[in-house]
């Protein structure tokens, strides 16, 4: 099971993990990001560049499964117009072996967070707007991978 | 007459007001960064997007690519800030 | 958040993925064990020792609370008798950081596995039947975390 | 009279027959490996429970212990294989 899915709709999480679960692996592991209200966030627009973000995906998918024994990837990831907590990201992986499963997870949203065209614009209560500033750290977390 | 399709995202985009515009191809041997200087005389929105080279990420053909690197025969270049998804 | 159970009866982890997310967090991790079906086995059966695995899981929990900043940690081991495709465990966490939740993902599940005494009985289709032996690679996945 | 709950599980349970037993306290000094060897000999069944006192572990009121620790005045011992869940 290879799934990606690039779009403004919500995803089922639960639809997903069920899906993984039902691999016949034995450890399947999720990871899900949400849009977070802090400091009086009211919305947050997320634009991508979609060929590239297609393109970007399906070669991370692949490298997981190159490194890791997996049976199953899901990579969703929604753009357009978010609120707090909207679900933004899912990565779920399924495998025979627990440590596969949870690195493959760990690797798959490092990646993303660093490699996928996406943007985020942040919205606030007060009218301000701002895009998001990538951050140092998220590449260092995407070099341990070496 | 060869052309390159160039697409702005993010703040590059709202700076310059349009998602991106077609070009005719500067040729293969000019290195992105001194498209980026010439673009960046086009007017003041362009002058903002490109105030500063260190800021910006670009992609040729769907495909990172540092900013000293040239352009050889590309159709599409994307010029837009570090990534911010997940 | 904190919720640990141990019990026979299968548990909802779509349920309580949603209630990590609703923490506003910002980042959910999960992991959950199956029962594979490999080599013909038809059930298994999970021994414990109830008060002290109540226990340990608690001081697991703890201790993956003074260690990682989570707003949520959920953990759920099923006991009696289970078939291939059953859930046996799940690990859910929840953070604003994602490293924090699928590392606390991570430390629960590898010390589950070594540190709280359940056992687990394979009945395969052909009548045999054998307790699980304990495996290095699982003490050595506990030790990583020092 | 001090007593001590043993509790046995998975296959040392299976080979004794039983979930466990009160027996009187054999002293806060007694080391869990010598009450092991005391109980091998009750009978055919502790007998191959406790055949390999290096596939035992022990908990005493609900901690792991090594089997060289002495009972001190616990009020429950537990002796089983090496844990499997997870």
């Amino acid at each position: 099971m290879i799934e990606f899915r690039v779009g403004a709709d919500d995803f089922d999480a639960a639809d997903l993990i069920a899906r993984l679960e039902a691999l016949g692996g034995g450890a399947v592991a999720s990871f899900t990001g949400i849009v977070r209200g802090d400091d009086g966030l009211v919305s947050m627009r997320l634009d991508h560049y979609p060929a590239m973000t297609s393109a970007q995906i399906s070669t991370l998918i692949d490298k997981a499964m190159e490194r890791w024994p997996l049976l199953g990837v899901a990579v969703i990831h929604r753009v357009g117009l978010l609120s707090p907590g909207d679900r933004i990201v899912f990565v779920g992986t399924a495998s025979r072996h627990r440590a596969a499963a949870l690195e493959a997870c760990g690797y798959l949203i490092d990646w993303l967070k660093t490699s996928a065209p996406f943007w985020k614009k942040e919205v606030f209560a007060d009218g301000t707007a701002r895009w998001v500033q990538a951050r140092a750290e998220d590449d260092a977390a995407r070099d341990r991978w070496g | 007459m060869e052309t390159l399709n160039i697409l702005y995202f993010a703040w590059v985009r709202e700076a310059i007001g349009k998602d991106g515009e077609q070009i005719e191809h500067p040729g293969a041997e000019m290195r992105i960064i001194d498209l980026i200087a010439m673009l960046k005389e086009k007017g003041a929105g362009y002058a903002e997007a490109f105030a500063n080279p260190e800021k910006l990420r670009a992609a040729i053909d769907h495909a990172f690519v540092p900013l000293d690197c040239v352009l050889g025969h590309a159709s599409e270049l994307a010029l837009f800030p570090p990534v911010t998804g997940g």
